[in-house]
C-alpha cells in the first residue's frame, strides 16, 4: 500500500490517545479504533497506525495487517470529493463499466488515485444496496442513480 | 485415554481422540505430504492453518476434501489418501503454488533443501497446466536477512515463530487476496524494524523466500588474499550439528573434522570460540558475583542479572525493554570478546597488524551477522569480527573445497586461542552458559572446590526451568529459558516485582544455539535439537577440565594482557588496549 | 421514558399503542388527519425522499392541511423511488412512486385536497401477515 | 369512482394505453369525465394475466382485458352496477369468479413476513413496532416458555439459515445451548457483502427492533447476555437507526438487566466490518470482530463450541433473525405452513438488473423464478430476451429459462448449479454476454479473497486470466477443459465458503451456456456484442452517404473518407469505443 509520510502534532496524538481510551485500549476493538481514527485524519498515515499500535499494545505490523486487508482503510488522503463508482452487479449489467472510464478519462486519473489539484479521487466500491437506481455513483455523501456516460461531465460540474 | 477408530487407505487404525488425520496416517505408515504444516518439536506450537492444501485427503461421505492436517479424526472414519481426486487436487494445488513461484530452483540458495521443491519431485510436476501473473514485492536485505517474497508460500510459519513463539512482532499477514503475503509493518525493511535476526523465521521457512546474508564468498576472497592472516571461530553448537550437513547422524559431535577442514580451507589459525566462551564466565561471573555482594548488601535493584550472550535477546530488550537495560550482564557476548582479543592481543603476539587480520567466526545463529555488524563492536571503522557465517554455510564452503569431510582425520585446535573447558562447550544448549557460571561463581564465592560439576537441574527442554542452587548455605535462585517468548514472560515478571530469581540465562533461539537460525534445519524435530543437546553435554564430559576460570589459557590471558576482568562490557565497550 | 417491568405491563402498553396506531392506520381519527409515511431507505434518500418529505412537511402546513407525516423504511418498490403512501381519512392506504417536488404537489393539491388519484399508483402487490 | 389501468410494462405492452385511451373516450362520450376517473398505475404484479383494470372503490379486478371491452365495462360496470362476469378473475382451484379483489389475496405472489413491518412501522419509533406485537415473541418466551421449548419452537418451524448455507437455525441454537461456558455470544451478521444484495440493510433500516428482539430471544435460547452485530460501516442510515433501536429498547428494559422481570440480562453491542466479502463466512466475522484479518479458520471447531473469544456463538444473518418474532407470534407451524417440504417460509430477494420492477421483494420458498421475474419483476426491460438470472452472488450461479419453473428453494437451486445466497436476483438479457458475467465475478472473487489458503488466493485469479484470454478471443478448447478442472479442485480444496463456491460462476456459465464460450473460442465472437476484443466496427458501403460525423467524431482518427463518399474504418487503429456508432445517423455502422 503506497502512503505519505507526515508528522503527527501533540495534539494529533492525543487525539489517538483519546479515541483508544474511548475503547479501553483493548486490542479487539483495533477495527472500531481505526474506523474512528479514519474519521477523523480521513486517512490512516503509517505515523496513527504506530501509535495506536502503542496505546493497544499490539505490533505495528499486526496493525498495518489488519489495515491492509480491509478495503475500507486507507493509507492515502482522499480528494476533497471522494467519487466512488459502484461495480455491484446490479450496476455492472446496467453499464457502471462505461461510467468509471468515462471518470477516468475526464479526470485523467486511475482507480485509487486522486488528481493532481487534491480535489477528486477515484475508488470502486462493493454495492451500496441501491440497485433499484443502478448504474449508481457516490461523490462524497450524495448519490448519484441511474448515472449515464454522457452525465458524468454534468455531474462533475456540480463540483467546479 | 478415549481411542478412535478409524481406516486410512483400507488400514484399519486406533488413535487417541483428538489426532489429526495427518498423524494418524503417519502411525500407520502412510506419509500425507504437507507444505504449511510445522510442528516445533514439544513446544506446544503448531502451524496448521490450513492454508497450502497439499495435505488434503478424500473423507468418505464429506462434500469437499479435507485437510489432513487440520482435520480431527472421528470414529468410524474412511480415509482415502490417494484417490485419483484427491492427486488431482493435490497436484493442481501444487501446480497453482509453482505457478506463482520463481523458477530460478537452480540458482537459489534454498535449492536442495528446499520444501516446495522436494513435493514438485515428489509428485512428479514435469508442467504447469496454469501460468499467469506472478506476484512480486521488493526485496529486503538486512545485516542478516535476505526477505525475497517472491518466493513465499504464504505458509506462515515465520509468522507463527515472531509472533506465538518469539512475540517479537515483525511480521504479519499483509494486503489481501493474491497480493497478501508476510511483511514488516508499511513493508519496510527488516533493519528498520524492531527484528532480532534471530533467524526462526530462516529456519522454518520451506523455500527459498527467507535466507541468511550470504559471506561464504567474502570468506574465500580473505582466504586467498595472501595479505592477510584469516583467523576462525568456532560456536559450541557448530560441532554438535555440522555433520548433519553431510548426512552423519544428528548428535554427531565433529569438531575433529570440523577443524581438520577449517585448516583446508586455508584458514591460518584454527581457534574456538569456547575459549571466549570462558572468557565470558569469567566477566560474567564476577559482575554476578559483584552485584551479589551489593544485592546481598541491600541494593534490591542489583538482581536479578541477565545473560547477555545471545545478540537475538540482547536486541529483544532494546527494543521492548528499553526502561531496565540495567539489568542484563554487560559482558560482550563469546564472538565479540574474541574478536578484540584476537586482533589485540593475538595479532601483537604473533606480530600481525590489525588491518591485516580478518577474523572469521562460524556460527549457529543469524543474529552474529548482525552483531559483528554493530558500530561498537569495530575501532576505528575496522570490526572486531569481520565475517560471521553460519553452520548451513561452513558447510556450503567444505562442499565448494571439494573435501569429503566425512573422510577427514581429526584434528586439534590451535593454541593459545583454542583452549577452552567443558564449561564453554555447554555454552551452546540452553541451561548451559548458566551451568557455566555456576561452577565458577559457586567456586570463586565460596571459595570450595565443587563436589559435583554437573547440575542436573539446569538442564532440559522445557521453555523456562528454575533451580535453586545452594552457595555455601545461600541459596541462589536460577531462571531458565529459550525462546523469546519465554524470555519475555521472565521480563514482564522482573518489571512487575515479582520475580523471585537471582540469575536468569536467556538464549533467543528454542532450545538455545543448537537450535539456533543457522543451524542446519532441524524442520522441528526436537529429537535432533535432543542429539546435539546430548553431544555438547558429552564433549563436556570428556574435557579434562570442566571449568572456565581453570583454564590455563584463560589465566595467562588475564595475566599478561586483561589484568583484572570486568574489561569486555557490552555498553560503553572499551578495547582492551593497555 | 418508563421502563416496561413485566409481561403485564408490555401487554398493557401494545394495547394502548394498538388501538392508536389503529386510529392512524384505518384513518378513524376524529380529527381526520391524514397520514403521509415516506419510505426513507437508503434507496429513497438516494432519490430524493428526504426533500420530498420537506417538500410535503412545509407545503402542508402553508396549506392549513393537518397531515401527520412519518418516516418508514423501504416499501420493496426500488424502481418507483421516492414512494410515499397517503392515508386519508377513512379510506384504504394509496401507495405513490416517483414522487418527486412536482408530483408531491399534485398529490397535494389532487389527492389530498380532493381524493381525485392521480398517476404513479402503486397497487399492493404483497401479502401482509396481520391478514392470515 | 376510479378506474386503475395497470401501466407495468408487460400490460403496457398489451395495450393498456389504448385501454385508456379508450376508457377516457368512452367516459366523455357518456359524460363521465367529472365522476369517473381514469389512472394508470405502476405494476399490479399479475403481468401473467394482464392487462389488469381495478374498479375502486368496490375493488372489482379484470383480468385479461382488451382495448375492445372498454364499451361494456363503461356500460355495464359504471353505468348500470354490474360487474362483468366474464372479465373478472377466476379463483384456480374453485374456477369461481372473484369479484372483489380483498378475496383474492392469493394472486398475490408475495408475503411479507421478514419484511413485515418495512416499510409499515416508524423504524426509529419502538411505539410502533410494539403496537404490532413487537416484543411479545421475546416476552412469551421468556415468560411461558423454557429455553429448551423455545428451541423446540425454532426447530419445528423449519427455519433455515437465511444467509446462504441454510443451516436449520434451532438446530444452530441447539447445539450452542449445549456447551457449558461462562460467557456465550449471539451475533447478528449484518455484513451483507453480495453485490447486488440488500434485504439486510433494508430490514435494518426498516425494522431494526425485530432484529433485536430475535437476538434477545436466541440469546435466552443458548445462555448468552451478549450480543454483538457486525454491520457493514457502507451503511451509514442503517448503522444510525440500528443504533437508535438498541437506545429506546435499553430505555424501555426490553434489553439489559433483569428483562420483563424474569432475571434474563441481554445486551447488545454494534461491531464494524471495513469492506472484506470474506468476512461474510463465520469464522472470519468472529475473527474481524476480534480486531484480527478477516482470514477464515478450518471448522471444526465451530463457532458453536469455540466462536467469538473462543466462547459458543451463534452467527445467523439479519432476515434469519427477523422471521424469529413471527414464529413465536403465530405459531411454528403457521411458518412451517409455508414453503416448500425442506424449506419453510419466505425468502426476501432483491430483484435487480434488466428487469422492471427492480425492487425488494419476499416470496414463500417454492415461488418459481418464473413467477418472480416475470409476476412480480414485471418481466425484463425494454421487451429484451431474458437470457439468465444470476442467485447467490458470487458464489452463486446463472440459471436460464430451463430452471423457470424451478420452485426456489435451497435444495433445487444448488441442484441447478447455484446457490440461495443471501438473495441477490440479477437478471440479465440477450445483451449480457455470460463469459464476461463469469469474468466480472471472478474479478470480484479475486479481489474479495483473503489469501489464506492456496487454491482460492491464486487459482481464482488463474482462472480469471483464462476467461481473460477466451474474452479477448485467444482462448483454445483446452482452454475450456483447464477451467473445468481448475474450478473442480478449487471447489473441493478451498479453506472456507468463499473459495469453495468461487467457481460457480464459472461452472454454470460452462453448463448452461456452453454455446457462448465456443463462439468466443472457435468463432472468436461475442454473440452479445459485449466483448470488446472480439468486436470489429464496420462501414455498410450501401447505408453510408458520406456525412463525416463519425470521422469527425472518432477520437483516434479511425475513419477516413471524403465527404459524400463511403468511409472506411482502420480496425488497427480502432479501440472499439462506439463514438461512431452513437453519431451514425443512417445505421450504416455495424458490429461484427
Amino acid at each position: 500500500m503506497s502512503s505519505i509520510k507526515v508528522e503527527l502534532k501533540q495534539c494529533e496524538i492525543d487525539k489517538i490517545k483519546e479515541i483508544c481510551q474511548s475503547f479501553n485500549n483493548e486490542p479487539g476493538e483495533l477495527i472500531n479504533v481505526l474506523h474512528k481514527a479514519q474519521g477523523h485524519f480521513g486517512y490512516l498515515p503509517a505515523e496513527v497506525q504506530e501509535e495506536i499500535a502503542l496505546e493497544l499494545k499490539i505490533s505495528v505490523a499486526k496493525v498495518y495487517g489488519v489495515v491492509t486487508f480491509y478495503s475500507f482503510f486507507t493509507m492515502l488522503p482522499k480528494g476533497l470529493h471522494p467519487i466512488s463508482i459502484c461495480t455491484g452487479t446490479a450496476c455492472y449489467v446496467r453499464g457502471a463499466e462505461k461510467v468509471l472510464d468515462e471518470f477516468k478519462r475526464i479526470l485523467n486519473i486511475q482507480v485509487g488515485d486522486t488528481t493532481k489539484d487534491g480535489r477528486f479521487s477515484l475508488s470502486c466500491l462493493r454495492c451500496v444496496g441501491a440497485c433499484g437506481l443502478a448504474p449508481v455513483v457516490m461523490i462524497g455523501e450524495k448519490v448519484y442513480g441511474r448515472v449515464s456516460p454522457d452525465g458524468v461531465k454534468d455531474i462533475l460540474n456540480e463540483y467546479s | 485415554m478415549e481411542t478412535i477408530k478409524l481406516t486410512i487407505d483400507n488400514k484399519p487404525v486406533e488413535v487417541p481422540k483428538g489426532t489429526s488425520i495427518l498423524h494418524a496416517a503417519k502411525g500407520a505408515g502412510i506419509h500425507i505430504p504437507t507444505l504449511c504444516f510445522f510442528k516445533l518439536g514439544d513446544m506446544p506450537i503448531e502451524n496448521r492453518p490450513g492454508g497450502c492444501r497439499v495435505c488434503v485427503v478424500e473423507v468418505q461421505g464429506r462434500r469437499n476434501l479435507a485437510p489432513a492436517c487440520v482435520t480431527d479424526v472421528t470414529e468410524g472414519m474412511v480415509v482415502k489418501t490417494h484417490t485419483i481426486r484427491a492427486l488431482n487436487a493435490r497436484k493442481t494445488v501444487l501446480e497453482l503454488i509453482l505457478s506463482d513461484h520463481p523458477t530460478d530452483c537452480l540458482v537459489c540458495a534454498k535449492s536442495g533443501n528446499c520444501e516446495l521443491q522436494t513435493l514438485a519431485q515428489d509428485m512428479g510436476i514435469r508442467k504447469l497446466h496454469y501460468e499467469g501473473e506472478q506476484s512480486h514485492y521488493r526485496e529486503d536485505t538486512s545485516p542478516a536477512i535476505i526477505r525475497d517474497m517472491d518466493k513465499c508460500v504464504r505458509c506462515r510459519r515465520c509468522e507463527m515463530m515472531c509472533n506465538d513463539v518469539q512475540t517479537v512482532g515483525v511480521l504479519s499477514g499483509i494486503n489481501r487476496g493474491f497480493m497478501s503475503v508476510v511483511s514488516p509493518a508499511f513493508e519496510m525493511n527488516l533493519d528498520h524494524s524492531v527484528c532480532t535476526y534471530c533467524g526462526q523465521c530462516v529456519a522454518v521457512c520451506p523455500t527459498g523466500a527467507l535466507t541468511e546474508v550470504d559471506h561464504t564468498n567474502a570468506v574465500i576472497r580473505a582466504l586467498a588474499d595472501p595479505s592477510k592472516t584469516v583467523v576462525v571461530q568456532t560456536a559450541p553448537a557448530v560441532r554438535a550439528a555440522l555433520g548433519e550437513e553431510f548426512g552423519l547422524k544428528p548428535g554427531t559431535l565433529v569438531t575433529g573434522k570440523m577443524v581438520a577442514a577449517l585448516r583446508q580451507l586455508g584458514f591460518d589459525y584454527v581457534f574456538d570460540t569456547d575459549f571466549a566462551a570462558d572468557l565470558t564466565i569469567m566477566e560474567e561471573g564476577t559482575e554476578l558475583l559483584n552485584r551479589l555482594t551489593q544485592f546481598l548488601a541491600g541494593d534490591k535493584t542489583k538482581l536479578p542479572i541477565l545473560t547477555s550472550c545471545c545478540p537475538a535477546w540482547v536486541k529483544f530488550f532494546e527494543h521492548q525493554f528499553p526502561e531496565m537495560m540495567d539489568i542484563p550482564s554487560t559482558a560482550k557476548s563469546p564472538q565479540q570478546m574474541f574478536g578484540p582479543i584476537a586482533k589485540e592481543y593475538f595479532a601483537k603476539k604473533i606480530g600481525v597488524e590489525r588491518k591485516d587480520m580478518v577474523v572469521v567466526s562460524i556460527m549457529p545463529c543469524l543474529a552474529k551477522k548482525y552483531e559483528c555488524s554493530r558500530d561498537e563492536f569495530s575501532h576505528n571503522g575496522s570490526p572486531d569480527v569481520d565475517y560471521s557465517i553460519s553452520t548451513r554455510e561452513l558447510a556450503n564452503l567444505i562442499k565448494q573445497a571439494n573435501l569429503e569431510f566425512d573422510a577427514l582425520a581429526d584434528e586439534d585446535f590451535d593454541k593459545p586461542l583454542g583452549e577452552s573447558t567443558g564449561a564453554s562447550v555447554i555454552f551452546g544448549t540452553t541451561g548451559g552458559v548458566i551451568e557455566a557460571a555456576v561452577r565458577t561463581a559457586y567456586e570463586l564465592h565460596t571459595g570450595n572446590k565443587l563436589p559435583k560439576v554437573d547440575f542436573e537441574e539446569l538442564r532440559g527442554l522445557a521453555g523456562i526451568r528454575s533451580a535453586t542452587i545452594d552457595f555455601g548455605g545461600l541459596p541462589i535462585n536460577i531462571g531458565i529459558a529459550h525462546g523469546l517468548g519465554n524470555a519475555r514472560k521472565l521480563l514482564e515478571d522482573i518489571r512487575e516485582g515479582k520475580s523471585t530469581f537471582h540469575a536468569i540465562e536467556i538464549m533467543a533461539c528454542p532450545g538455545g544455539c543448537i537450535g539456533g537460525g543457522g543451524q542446519p534445519l532441524h524442520h522441528g524435530d526436537f529429537s535432533i535439537l535432543k542429539a546435539r543437546q546430548e553431544a555438547l553435554y558429552r564433549e563436556d564430559a570428556g574435557k579434562p577440565i570442566r571449568k572456565s576460570h581453570e583454564n590455563p589459557f584463560i589465566i595467562e590471558l588475564y595475566k599478561e594482557f586483561l589484568g583484572k576482568p570486568l574489561k569486555l562490557i557490552y555498553i560503553n565497550p572499551s578495547h582492551p588496549e593497555e | 421514558m418508563t421502563k416496561v417491568k413485566s409481561l403485564a405491563d408490555l401487554k398493557k402498553m401494545q394495547e394502548d399503542l394498538q388501538a392508536k396506531l389503529k386510529v392512524r392506520e384505518r384513518g378513524t381519527d376524529p380529527e381526520g388527519y391524514v397520514r403521509i409515511k415516506v419510505a426513507m431507505a437508503t434507496c429513497g434518500i438516494a432519490s430524493g425522499a428526504k426533500g420530498v418529505m420537506e417538500f410535503l412537511i412545509d407545503e402542508l402546513d402553508k396549506r392549513n392541511i393537518d397531515t401527520l407525516i412519518t418516516q418508514t423504511g423501504c416499501m420493496g418498490y426500488c424502481y418507483a423511488e421516492p414512494t410515499i403512501e397517503v392515508t386519508l381519512p377513512n379510506k384504504e392506504p394509496v401507495v405513490f412512486g416517483y414522487v418527486d417536488i412536482r408530483k408531491a404537489d399534485e398529490i397535494i393539491e389532487k389527492y389530498i385536497k380532493n381524493g381525485e388519484f392521480v398517476e404513479g399508483i402503486i397497487p399492493v402487490n404483497y401479502e401482509s401477515i396481520d391478514n392470515n | 369512482m376510479h378506474l386503475l389501468v395497470c401501466g407495468g410494462t408487460g400490460c403496457k405492452s398489451s395495450a393498456s394505453d389504448t385501454i385508456v385511451e379508450n376508457l377516457k373516450a368512452e367516459l366523455e362520450h357518456n359524460s363521465l369525465e367529472d365522476d369517473v376517473q381514469v389512472i394508470m398505475t405502476g405494476c399490479f404484479g399479475f403481468c401473467e394475466q394482464g392487462p389488469v383494470v381495478k374498479v375502486m372503490p368496490d375493488n372489482t379486478f379484470y383480468v385479461r382485458v382488451t382495448p375492445g371491452d372498454v364499451k361494456e365495462l363503461v356500460a355495464e360496470h359504471i353505468i348500470k352496477g354490474r360487474k362483468v362476469r366474464r372479465l373478472l378473475y377466476e379463483n384456480p382451484e374453485t374456477k369461481e369468479p372473484v369479484s372483489d379483489s380483498k378475496h383474492m389475496g392469493f394472486y398475490r405472489k408475495q408475503i411479507r413476513v421478514a419484511l413485515r413491518n418495512c416499510g409499515f412501522i416508524n423504524p426509529e419509533n419502538i411505539d410502533e413496532y410494539i403496537a404490532r406485537d413487537g416484543y411479545s415473541a421475546l416476552a412469551k418466551a421468556l415468560g411461558e416458555l423454557s429455553p429448551q421449548q423455545a428451541i423446540d419452537i425454532i426447530k419445528k418451524s423449519g427455519l433455515r439459515g437465511r444467509g446462504g448455507g441454510g443451516f436449520p437455525t434451532g438446530i444452530k441454537w441447539e447445539l450452542t445451548s449445549k456447551f457449558e461456558a461462562d460467557q456465550k455470544y449471539v451475533v447478528c451478521n449484518a455484513d451483507e457483502g453480495d453485490p447486488g444484495a440488500f434485504m439486510d440493510r433494508s430490514v435494518l433500516e426498516g425494522d431494526p427492533h425485530s432484529v433485536i428482539e430475535a437476538m434477545a430471544i436466541c440469546g435466552y435460547c443458548i445462555g448468552a447476555s451478549k450480543g454483538l452485530v457486525y454491520i457493514r460501516a457502507e451503511y451509514p442510515l442503517a448503522i444510525e437507526r440500528l443504533k437508535i433501536a438498541i437506545k429506546q429498547a435499553q430505555e424501555y428494559g426490553l434489553l439489559g438487566l433483569d428483562i420483563l422481570g424474569s432475571k434474563f440480562s441481554f445486551d447488545i453491542s454494534l461491531r464494524y466490518g471495513a469492506g472484506a466479502f470474506v468476512c461474510g463466512e463465520e469464522t472470519a466475522l468472529i475473527h474481524s470482530m476480534e480486531g484480527h484479518r478477516g482470514e477464515p479458520t478450518v471448522k471444526p471447531p465451530f463457532p458453536a463450541e469455540s466462536g467469538y473469544m473462543k466462547k459458543p456463538t451463534v452467527v445467523n444473518n439479519v432476515e434469519t433473525y427477523a422471521n424469529v418474532p413471527v414464529i413465536f407470534n403465530k405459531g411454528a407451524d403457521w411458518f412451517a405452513s409455508i414453503g416448500t417440504e425442506k424449506s419453510k417460509g419466505t425468502k426476501v430477494f432483491a430483484l435487480a438488473g434488466k428487469i422492471n420492477n427492480v425492487g425488494l421483494i419476499e416470496v414463500p420458498m417454492g415461488t418459481s423464478l418464473k413467477e418472480v421475474i416475470f409476476e412480480i419483476g414485471g418481466g425484463i426491460k425494454n421487451n429484451k430476451e431474458f437470457k439468465a438470472v444470476q442467485t447467490g452472488g458470487p458464489s452463486g450461479g446463472c440459471l436460464t429459462s430451463k430452471h423457470l419453473d424451478t420452485p426456489i428453494d435451497y435444495d433445487n437451486l444448488i441442484a441447478s448449479g447455484s446457490m440461495m445466497g443471501s438473495g441477490g436476483m440479477i437478471v440479465m438479457d440477450e445483451d449480457d454476454c455470460m463469459v464476461a458475467m463469469a469474468r466480472y465475478y471472478l474479478d470480484f472473487t479475486v479481489d474479495e479473497s483473503c489469501g489464506k489458503c492456496s487454491p482460492c488466493r491464486i487459482g481464482t485469479m488463474r482462472l480469471k486470466e483464462i476467461l481473460d484470454k477466451i474474452i479477448k478471443g485467444d482462448g483454445t478448447m483446452e482452454d475450456i477443459d483447464r477451467l473445468r478442472n481448475l474450478s473442480s479442485v478449487i471447489k473441493d480444496s478451498s479453506l472456507c465458503g468463499l473459495g469453495q463456491t468461487a467457481p460457480n460462476p464459472v461452472l454454470s456459465t460452462l453448463d448452461n451456456f456452453m454455446n457462448e464460450y465456443l463462439a468466443h473460442v472457435k468463432d472468436k465472437k461475442c454473440p452479445a456484442g459485449r466483448c470488446k476484443s472480439l468486436m470489429i466496427y464496420k462501414v455498410i458501403p450501401e447505408n453510408c452517404v458520406g456525412c463525416t460525423a463519425c470521422a469527425r467524431n472518432c477520437p483516434v482518427n479511425a475513419i477516413s473518407g471524403e465527404r459524400k463518399q463511403t468511409h472506411f474504418i482502420d480496425t488497427s487503429i480502432c479501440i472499439k469505443c462506439g463514438a461512431c456508432i452513437e453519431r451514425c445517423k443512417f445505421n450504416a455502422i455495424v458490429i461484427n
